[in-house]
């Protein structure tokens, strides 16, 4: 039989194998579609790796908001976009010794001060969730709809200044197209519509079609 | 008791004369300018003579008195007063006496010049001065007529501002002056500093206590006292009464017209130094070494200078080297503790030097300008008045006994064989030739001056030019100093034409040479006795008992009559007669020997000619020089080192930084980001390494 | 009203300003008189202020006090002694001459050229006012703003450069007083100068606090070697930002010393009085030889300036070897008094040499001494007063340039006959470069066919130069009146020397 | 659970939060000229905020939601100025806007909603209110800054200020992760208890320097100052004086809550940290605004440099340091918007006045809008008697307090370097003469001219009187 | 046996390969885009963890935050990487410098 905690850290190995991979996939690839699809990759094998820590909620959270939405933005924006894809690695090379070395000199520096032998000591306990008797979605969500209540509530706010941000930046109202001006068909009076006009009873001079046309009513 | 009103009067009417006719001049107009400033000077003398006769009598004591203060700081106070005894009274009425007769002498003199009103108000402003100057109780109010006096000569020299060569030598004499002034300034500092006052009858008293006192001047040498403020003083004696070497502004002051000439230059103000070295007897008695300094200085001057007149061809130069050798004298007197000598031959000396310079200025005129005195000669015939008065004045200055001069000087020179003073030798030499160097420039002036042919020639026709005679100048520059023909207030066209017939000068003119005149003759046999032998200074001037060498010539004093018939037995006598017998055939009879002799002395000649160069080391060492040291600190100093380095150097050193930190904004994001993140790396390197 | 006398002078030129601003260019004229009005009514209220001030009273007078800053103790304190009086006294006077002389002068937007000036004399007169050092802080630093702005705008073709200098130089000296006042504070607990004035300092303190202030007032001075924003400054000058300059600010930092210097850290300033003194003899001697070769007649004034205040400063730090090496606190007050005259005495003739310099540029259009010459032949009024100024710069006896030097010497030589040598040595050089200006300007031909068809002076400028030369004289004949009104201030000052710190 | 009492405490907020949504909202059924009302409502909103903010302000401080919402002194002042600052921004921009075609309802929403971000961030309790606060800020001010659409430069700021932000955020985060993990507590107030006994120090010294890159992103201290100068010049300027104002008083405000709030008795090692950032945004803003030739970069680095500063006040990491940086917070905010609304004011369509050279001879065109700029400049350079001058004054004093006299003296030095460029401006206002041609025309919006006089000349005013201000920053800062 | 470092060191190498993409890649923004995504999956692994090791639900929360955030974020930040593109037909990051100095 293998030892469930040996098995966790096989799983865990390969995830992080995995999501190391598609990390480095993800700044390394040519293409952006492979890149952003290397993204979701990445994504994929942390919410295993949450699982693996027995963060239920939001390892499919992750999934969802990320992979779902996100991650399809993203894949949204690159094609639209059009970009020459050839041009966009040049210098990669160039630059990666660089990279490599601030990487890995901060990495050594990261790892140094954060301790990391004192946290091998660290061994995973019991899951608070099933200490409480609760599963981990309702041990979140007590904690989210009462202790972080106004948390929760200014993330909404952000929400729609992403919404606001995202249609100001980008919606146009590009000429030639029809649409709606609510703001108009609210405030539109009768005399916007019809207009009575005394028409003289000899026929008026040439250019006078052009003067009864009214500016506003026209789309 | 003399009335401060009086003193007061006596002080400010010049003043105010000078005021009036300066501010005002426009106003009241020639005459009034003129008669208001004589009116002022006329006021002043009178009162000065009264007030000299009040102390001759014996009726009133020593005025001492403080008009107000000046300031009192502490312990420290400096007033404005008066000490008038009989040394002070003496000189008030000398120059109040000299400046009253120039002032009148000058409305002939300056009757056709555009300045008029200017020169009266100068010339009182001067008297004012000078009478702050020799009237003064304390330090602080000599060195104001000091300066004051110093001013209107600076003012007068320069009166045809036109002029080059006249605002060249203006300048020049102020700055000389300066430079003993510099010495006297720290003369009365060093007063205040041992003597802790600057009042004279305070520090007087006091003055013994400098004895043993000494100056640190380093870390382990000092100075005796006594001696270091007897020579400062004197620096600054040296300056006003031109002494060697600083004697070289005086003969560039011949550039004022001449009426300053004889009041300033001549009579009073440059003899203030002799004036105020009796004045300070009693410290100066205090230092053997201060007062052997005065000897030698004044003995130099007193040969050195005359003999330069020997070579002079310009009349009033000639009477300006004389001037400048008998200062020599005066000052030779004050070194061996003769005070009374010096101050008695500043008195006859003051008479007959400005009847000789009134004189000169009297054949100036007559010559329309022209003042080399090669173009001169048998004058004597046309300006009778002036001859006699000028030759009365030569023998007095040559001290043919019985006239002022002989009583004065034979004085001087007895005095000086009589000290054994060190250094009293070389002066003794010094004053003794220096009689026969009188002699010879002063027959040498009156024979080509008045005597022999005619070396002019006179075209009638178009009247002087006034208006033209500044073309003629432009040629000068600033250092013509020592160019051969000096002319007074107009040019002319060539020299030795003259443009009508030489005549004798107006009565404005040869009146003051009259009265003049008179004292040249007769002022010495009247104050010998006295001022010379009887203690007739009282308290103001102060002598040891074993320096009193006068008291040593005194002993053979049988009156001014015996004294003058002995000295036809004596050496001075025989110089000037020797000298007289020199000139008289050269001059009279055999005029080509002259430039036989100048060619064969040629190189002594030049060396005389060029005054030993002393002007010309002066000028290149201190104007040139101090100019390009001011250049060269200016731009290495000022402009290359701290605008240039410091100053503009940092802000471009900035600039040239704020560039360099600049291109690290590139513009990408990616070296931004690069920046975060060095910043993180640094950080926490930093606190790995360190903050741990 | 005349409790607050004090505050009545500082603000009412600084309010003063507000109606001339807002007269606008429109109304030149509306604007010139208003500001005179002001300057003439500061000057009143300074005599006032004059016959209010007890002179036998050492203490400091007239005092007003409010807390400005709560949480900080920072005090709107301002009283004065009689230095001070008498500062101010010359600022109000030196106020109306520089608006009278440039009545018509400025004509490139007067308005604001006289709301400048007149905040810049209220401000200065606050200097010499506070009490508190963050209040004599703000004073000193303000005043900077309208000077910048006169030079900038009314100055000559080299302003920019001129009075960026002068605002840098200046702010780069001042700043380190600043860190200097705020670490006093926090030992201290207060900017009150006379509760600093008592705190005891250690000899290291003392000596960094020494350098801060001497940073701060050397520059004002200015001393060697930090002067070289002065040329500059009164070169490209307006004529009025001249004399204000040479006139009233060079005094701030002599006033400066006193106030903070020596109370302050007397034994850093007796441990370092030889450098002043030295950079004092240096002034007159190195940066008389640079006056005499100066081909810009403010220039040489300029540079006359920076020789002038040697004295100044050279009067102030003799005081130590005086009153703490041979006890002569009369000597020491001669020294002191000898500076403070040469202070007021040199607002004078400064002002007036630029006066005059004005009066020649505005006809010419040129400082440049060779394009003078001969200018006494159609301006004899003029030149009467040019001389009359220029003895007084070379130190004449009867004219206010001499008391002061005079002292000094005096006090001098009893400290070190070395430091009088060198500092008599003004008397020649000092009249070698004034004089020789005045000949290469005022003597000789006319050779410049423009300088034939000058004017003599006009009536503005004559009153103008008049009150100058009156001062000049009136100082010169009589010192003793001035000398008596800073007596009992000075004697104070002399006392506090004697007191060691550690 | 929360209780009416909660949302009492927060009723500025929740009020904002309203305000903005029925402006939104009424911007969506409104027409285009009638956009003046909506421009007049969101001022009468901000300065209801404000009344709000200072009429409820409490004795003692109170917590809401669990500790997630902190009213307490430092917060009030800090929303005041805040709300002040965009009311002002609101006043100046609206001709601006007008001209360049930005007059649109979401320029007023996203302000009032970025300025809720900075009432929330400055309100944190928590660490997550820290965060989100900041990231409603961030991203209103990201979309602020691109909402010029057409303009090259302004989507060029909005990438590098996205890109960079982002990052900082990052970071931040991560820090705070650290922390928790160092003390397992997101709360500030246990936070702070709990550093002090933490057993491991390391894990909460690394998150904390983390921490202070993202305060210090925030701040725009150097080296985390890149995307100050190119945001500032690529943004409109509307939103440039708006990001140079109130987000600084957040910046203040989150260094207060994380550092001291948080981690205050570790501040003998963040205390050097901020030194050496100080100095180092000292030397590079005072440095480099020297070569600047344009008006809006210029001031850019002069915000680097004066955050500097403002460093100062923090590193004495006592009662009066904080005064002393927040009341710098505020002198700079005042003097940002003073300084960008005179550029507005002379701004017009088709001219954007951000040179340096476009204000040559202001003084003949407009003097009164020249003096207020002088007033400004100085008052930046810190020239007394204006407002700056005693705001570097307080932060001096308070690092010599804190044993610093050397970064005392290096603020001083890097003082006299920064005198220089604001001299240029007045240089070139009062010297230059104007170019030939060319044209200053003042924005004709009475409003505009009265607020941005009363703006500078306040600079003046609390320059001579700065004790009652000073006297209000200390009392919130119990010693 | 999975320890807390475990997560931990995954974390510092995903937030290290986060930072040296940002500048290697200096051609594409939504490169840069994404690694920032990586960086909060990094900050998010170590939340998780810390919250899963010290029993406590507020790391969890955080989590749950930054991911809702990170969406809005996103949003914008690819709305104003579309606005680039439209004004400069590029989103090259080597051609975004017209500010700079």
């Amino acid at each position: 039989m293998i030892d469930p905690s040996v098995f966790q850290l096989v799983c865990f190995y390969a995830f992080a194998a995995v999501t190391v991979v598609a990390a480095l996939g993800v700044i390394t690839l040519r293409n952006s579609v492979h890149a952003v699809l290397s993204l979701v990759l990445t994504f994929f094998s942390t919410a295993c790796i949450w699982l693996l820590a027995e963060a239920e909620f939001l390892a499919i959270a992750l999934i969802v908001v990320y992979v779902g939405a996100v991650m399809v933005l993203f894949l949204f924006v690159v094609m639209m976009l059009d970009i020459k894809q050839e041009h966009l690695r040049e210098g990669f090379i160039r630059y990666l010794p660089v990279g490599i070395v601030v990487a890995v000199v901060m990495l050594v520096e990261m790892l140094a001060l954060i301790g990391v032998r004192t946290m091998h000591e660290a061994v995973m306990g019991a899951n608070p969730a099933t200490a409480a008797g609760l599963s981990n979605t309702q041990w979140l969500g007590q904690a989210l709809y009462t202790q972080f209540l106004l948390p929760f509530e200014i993330a909404a706010l952000i929400l729609t200044v992403g919404v606001v941000a995202a249609v100001a930046l980008t919606l146009r109202h590009r000429g030639g197209t029809r649409h709606q001006t609510a703001a108009q068909q609210v405030a539109v009076k009768a005399t916007d519509r019809v207009r009575i006009v005394k028409m003289a009873a000899e026929r008026p001079a040439t250019d006078a079609p052009a003067q009864t046309q009214n500016p506003e009513t026209k789309p | 008791m003399i009335s401060t009103s009086i003193l007061l009067v006596i002080a400010l009417a010049p003043l105010l004369g000078c005021l009036l006719a300066g501010f005002l001049g426009k106003f009241i107009g020639r005459a009034g300018s003129h008669s208001v400033t004589i009116l002022g000077v006329a006021v002043s003398c009178a009162l000065s003579m009264y007030v000299l006769y009040q102390l001759c009598t014996g009726a009133v004591p020593v005025y001492n008195q403080n008009i107000y203060t000046w300031f009192e700081i502490g312990k420290y106070t400096a007033t404005v007063g008066f000490l008038i005894d009989k040394l002070s009274a003496m000189m008030m009425v000398v120059v109040t006496f000299v400046s009253l007769l120039v002032h009148i002498y000058t409305i002939g003199y300056m009757a056709e010049d555009d300045g008029y009103q200017r020169f009266f108000s100068y010339i009182s402003l001067f008297t004012f001065s000078m009478l702050m100057l020799v009237m003064s109780n304390n330090f602080m109010q000599l060195f104001f007529g000091w300066e004051a006096v110093g001013l209107v000569s600076y003012l007068l020299i320069g009166f045809w501002f036109k002029r080059p060569t006249a605002i060249f030598a203006n300048l020049k004499a102020f700055l000389v002056n300066r430079v003993g002034d510099f010495g006297f300034l720290l003369g009365i500092a060093a007063i205040l500093y041992f003597l802790g006052t600057l009042d004279y009858s305070a520090a007087f008293a006091n003055a013994p206590s400098l004895v043993g006192k000494t100056l640190q001047i380093t870390q382990n040498h000092a100075w005796d006292a006594a001696t270091v403020i007897g020579v400062l003083l004197f620096i600054g004696a040296m300056g006003k009464s031109a002494q060697v070497p600083l004697h070289v502004w005086l003969p560039d002051s011949m550039e004022g017209p001449t009426p300053i000439s004889a009041l300033i230059h001549a009579a009073t103000m440059v003899t203030a130094g002799i004036f105020m070295v009796a004045r300070m007897s009693p410290i100066f008695e205090l230092s053997e070494g201060a007062l052997s300094f005065i000897m030698v200085i004044g003995a130099t001057g007193a040969l050195f200078t005359g003999l330069i007149g020997i070579v002079q061809n310009d009349i009033k130069r000639v009477v300006a080297y004389s001037t400048l050798s008998q200062l020599g004298y005066m000052t030779v007197a004050l070194g061996v503790s003769a005070y009374s000598g010096a101050v008695f031959h500043l008195m006859t000396h003051a008479f007959f030097k400005a009847l000789l310079f009134l004189g000169a200025g009297s054949v100036i005129i007559a010559m329309h300008h022209e003042q080399d005195m090669r173009y001169m000669g048998g004058l004597r015939k046309y300006m009778p008045v002036t001859w006699i008065t000028m030759w009365i004045g030569s023998l007095a200055l040559c001290g043919v006994p019985f006239f002022a001069g002989f009583y004065s000087k034979d004085a001087i020179i007895e005095a000086v064989g009589e000290s054994h003073r060190w250094g009293a030798g070389y002066a003794y030499a010094c004053v003794l030739i220096g009689a026969f160097v009188t002699a010879l420039y002063t027959f040498r002036q009156m024979y080509l001056t008045f005597h022999g042919k005619e070396r002019f020639t006179v075209v009638a026709g178009h009247g002087h030019g006034h208006d033209a005679h500044a073309a003629h100048h432009d040629a000068h520059h600033g250092d013509a100093h020592h160019d051969d023909a000096h002319h007074d207030d107009h040019g002319h066209h060539e020299p030795g034409v003259l443009h009508h017939a030489p005549k004798e000068s107006p009565w404005v003119v040869t009146l003051p040479l009259v009265l003049l005149a008179i004292p040249s003759i007769v002022i010495g046999a009247i104050g010998v006795k006295s001022m010379l032998f009887g203690g007739w200074f009282g308290e103001a001037i102060h002598v040891n008992e074993a320096n009193d060498v006068l008291a040593e010539v005194g002993h053979e004093f049988h009156g001014w009559a015996a004294m003058a018939l002995h000295g036809f037995l004596q050496w001075p006598f025989f110089l000037v007669l020797a000298a007289f017998v020199i000139q008289t055939y050269i001059y009279l009879f055999n005029p080509s020997v002259a430039d036989k002799i100048k060619s064969a002395l040629k190189p002594l000649w030049t060396v005389l000619d060029r005054k030993y160069w002393v002007d010309d080391v002066y000028f290149a060492l201190f104007a040139k020089g101090g100019v390009k040291l001011g250049r060269a600190l200016w731009k290495g100093g000022d402009a290359a080192v701290i605008d240039g380095a410091l100053v503009n150097g940092s802000a471009s050193l900035v600039q040239r930084i704020a560039g360099g930190v600049r291109a690290l904004q590139s513009g990408y994001l990616y070296h931004y980001a690069f920046a975060m993140i060095l910043g993180l790396i640094l950080l926490l390197g930093g606190y790995w390494l360190v903050g741990q | 009203m005349f409790n607050h006398l004090l505050s009545l002078l500082i603000w009412l030129p600084i309010v003063g300003a507000i109606p001339v601003l807002l007269a606008g260019s429109g109304r030149p004229n509306t604007a010139r008189w208003i500001s005179l009005l002001v300057a003439v009514l500061t000057f009143v209220l300074s005599l006032f202020l004059l016959t209010q001030y007890n002179a036998a009273d050492s203490s400091k007078q007239l005092g007003e006090s409010y807390l400005w800053i709560a949480s900080l103790g920072v005090h709107y304190g301002l009283a004065v002694d009689g230095i001070a009086v008498a500062l101010i006294l010359l600022t109000s006077f030196v106020g109306i001459l520089v608006i009278v002389g440039a009545w018509e002068v400025i004509q490139n937007r007067p308005h604001q050229y006289m709301a400048a000036m007149l905040v810049l004399e209220g401000l200065m007169i606050g200097v010499f006012c506070a009490t508190d050092a963050l209040l004599f802080y703000v004073f000193f630093e303000a005043m900077l703003i309208p000077m910048f702005i006169l030079i900038g705008i009314w100055g000559g073709p080299r302003r920019v450069y001129a009075t960026l200098k002068f605002f840098i130089y200046t702010f780069l000296g001042s700043i380190f007083m600043l860190v200097g006042l705020i670490y006093l504070y926090l030992k201290a607990g207060s900017f009150d100068l006379a509760t600093l004035a008592a705190l005891p300092l250690s000899m290291r303190e003392q000596t960094w606090l020494f350098f801060a202030f001497l940073a701060a007032f050397a520059v004002k001075v200015p001393m060697v070697p930090v002067h070289t924003w002065l040329p500059d400054a009164h070169v490209e000058a307006p004529t009025g930002g001249s004399v204000v300059l040479a006139a009233v600010m060079l005094k701030i930092g002599g006033y400066g010393f006193l106030r903070f210097s020596l109370p302050i850290v007397p034994d850093a300033s007796e441990a370092y009085a030889w450098v002043v003194i030295g950079l004092s003899l240096i002034a007159v001697v190195y940066i008389g030889y640079i006056a005499l070769v100066q081909d810009d007649m403010k220039k040489l004034v300029a540079y006359s300036s920076v020789a002038h205040m040697g004295f100044v400063t050279l009067g102030i730090f003799i005081a130590f070897m005086l009153v703490r090496g041979a006890g002569n606190l009369d000597a020491t007050k001669l020294g002191m008094q000898g500076a403070m005259v040469q202070m007021i005495s040199h607002g004078f003739v400064s002002g007036a040499m630029f006066s005059c310099i004005g009066v020649l540029y505005d006809r010419l259009h040129s400082r440049q001494i060779k394009d003078y010459g001969g200018v006494i032949n159609v301006m004899p009024w003029f030149g009467f007063f040019y001389v009359l100024f220029a003895m007084a710069n070379s130190g004449l006896p009867g004219t206010s340039g001499f008391v002061g030097e005079f002292q000094v010497i005096l006090a001098s030589f009893q400290a070190n006959p070395w430091i009088a040598l060198f500092a008599a040595f003004t008397l020649i050089i000092g009249a070698a470069y004034t004089l020789w200006m005045v000949k290469r300007v005022l003597w000789g031909e006319v050779t410049n066919p423009h300088v034939a068809e000058m004017k003599d002076i006009n009536g503005r400028e004559a009153f103008v130069l008049i009150a100058f030369a009156a001062a000049v004289i009136a100082l010169g004949v009589w010192p003793q009146p001035l000398i008596h009104l800073m007596d009992s201030s000075v004697s104070q000052l002399v006392q506090q020397l004697g007191n060691h710190k550690i | 659970m929360p209780n009416l009492n909660d949302i009492l405490i927060m009723l500025p907020e929740l009020y904002l939060v309203a305000a903005a949504c029925l402006l939104l909202l009424l911007d969506a059924f409104m027409k285009p000229e009638q956009r003046s009302l909506l421009h007049w409502l969101s001022i009468a909103v901000v300065l209801v905020a404000i009344y709000l903010v200072i009429s409820g302000q409490p004795e003692q401080p109170v917590r809401a939601f669990g500790g997630m919402f902190v009213r307490d002194g430092v917060a009030e002042i800090l929303k005041t100025f805040a709300l002040l600052c965009v009311a002002l921004v609101f006043v100046y921009s609206r001709s601006y806007l007008a001209d360049r075609k930005l007059y649109v309802g979401e320029f007023y929403t996203l302000m009032i909603f970025a300025v809720i971000g900075v009432m929330l961030l400055v309100s944190a309790g928590n660490l997550i209110t820290v965060y989100l606060g900041l990231e409603l800020l961030t991203l209103s001010s990201y979309a602020l800054v691109a909402l010029n659409r057409d303009s090259k430069l302004s989507s060029e700021a909005a990438v590098k200020y996205f890109v960079l932000g982002a990052l900082a955020s990052g970071m931040l985060l991560y820090g705070m992760s650290m922390v928790y993990g160092a003390t397992a507590t997101l709360d500030l107030a246990t936070l702070h208890g709990a550093a002090a006994h933490t057993g491991v120090p390391n894990l909460l010294l690394f998150g904390m320097i983390f921490m202070i890159i993202g305060i210090g992103f925030k701040l725009g201290a150097a080296p985390f100052h890149m995307w100050i100068p190119d945001v500032y010049q690529g943004a409109p300027t509307a939103v440039t004086i708006f990001i140079g104002s109130a987000p600084k008083l957040a910046a203040f405000g989150m260094a207060y809550r994380l550092l001291e709030a948080g981690l205050g008795d570790l501040s003998a090692h963040w205390q050097q940290m901020l030194a050496a950032l100080a100095v180092l945004s000292l030397a590079i803003g005072n440095l480099v605004a020297i070569v600047q030739t344009n008006l809006k970069r210029l001031l850019a680095y002069s915000t680097i440099s004066h955050m500097g500063y403002l460093l100062l006040g923090l590193v004495n990491a006592g009662p009066e340091g904080y005064a002393s940086a927040l009341f710098y917070a505020i002198s700079y905010a005042l003097m940002g918007t003073a300084a960008f609304g005179v550029i507005m004011a002379l701004a017009r369509a088709g001219f954007e006045c951000e040179e340096i050279d476009d204000l040559k001879g202001l003084n003949q065109r407009s003097p009164w809008m020249a003096f207020l700029m002088m007033l400004v400049m100085f008052s930046l350079a810190g020239v007394p008697p204006l407002f700056g001058f005693f705001a570097k004054f307080l932060v001096l004093q308070s690092a010599i307090h804190a044993g610093m006299l050397w970064l005392a003296i290096v603020g001083a030095v890097f003082a006299i370097i920064g005198l220089y460029y604001y001299l240029r401006v007045v240089k070139v206002m009062y010297f230059d003469a104007p170019v030939e041609g060319t044209e200053i025309k003042l924005q004709q919006d009475p409003a505009l001219r009265l607020v941005l006089s009363l703006n500078a000349l306040t600079l003046l005013v609390l320059g001579l009187a700065w004790g009652p201000l000073l006297g209000w920053c200390k009392s919130v800062f119990p010693g | 046996m999975i320890t807390l470092s475990h997560f931990i060191v995954l974390g510092a190498v995903l937030f290290c390969i986060a930072v040296a993409s940002l500048f290697i890649n200096r051609k594409n923004v939504i490169v840069l885009l994404m690694s920032i995504e990586l960086m909060l999956l990094a900050v998010n692994i170590n939340f998780v963890a810390f919250s899963r090791f010290l029993g406590d639900v507020a790391g969890q929360v955080f989590v749950f935050f930054i991911l809702t955030v990170a969406a809005a974020e996103t949003a914008i930040g690819l709305a104003i990487l579309v606005l680039l593109f439209r004004n400069r037909s590029t989103i090259n990051i080597a051609e975004i410098d017209s500010m700079k100095g």
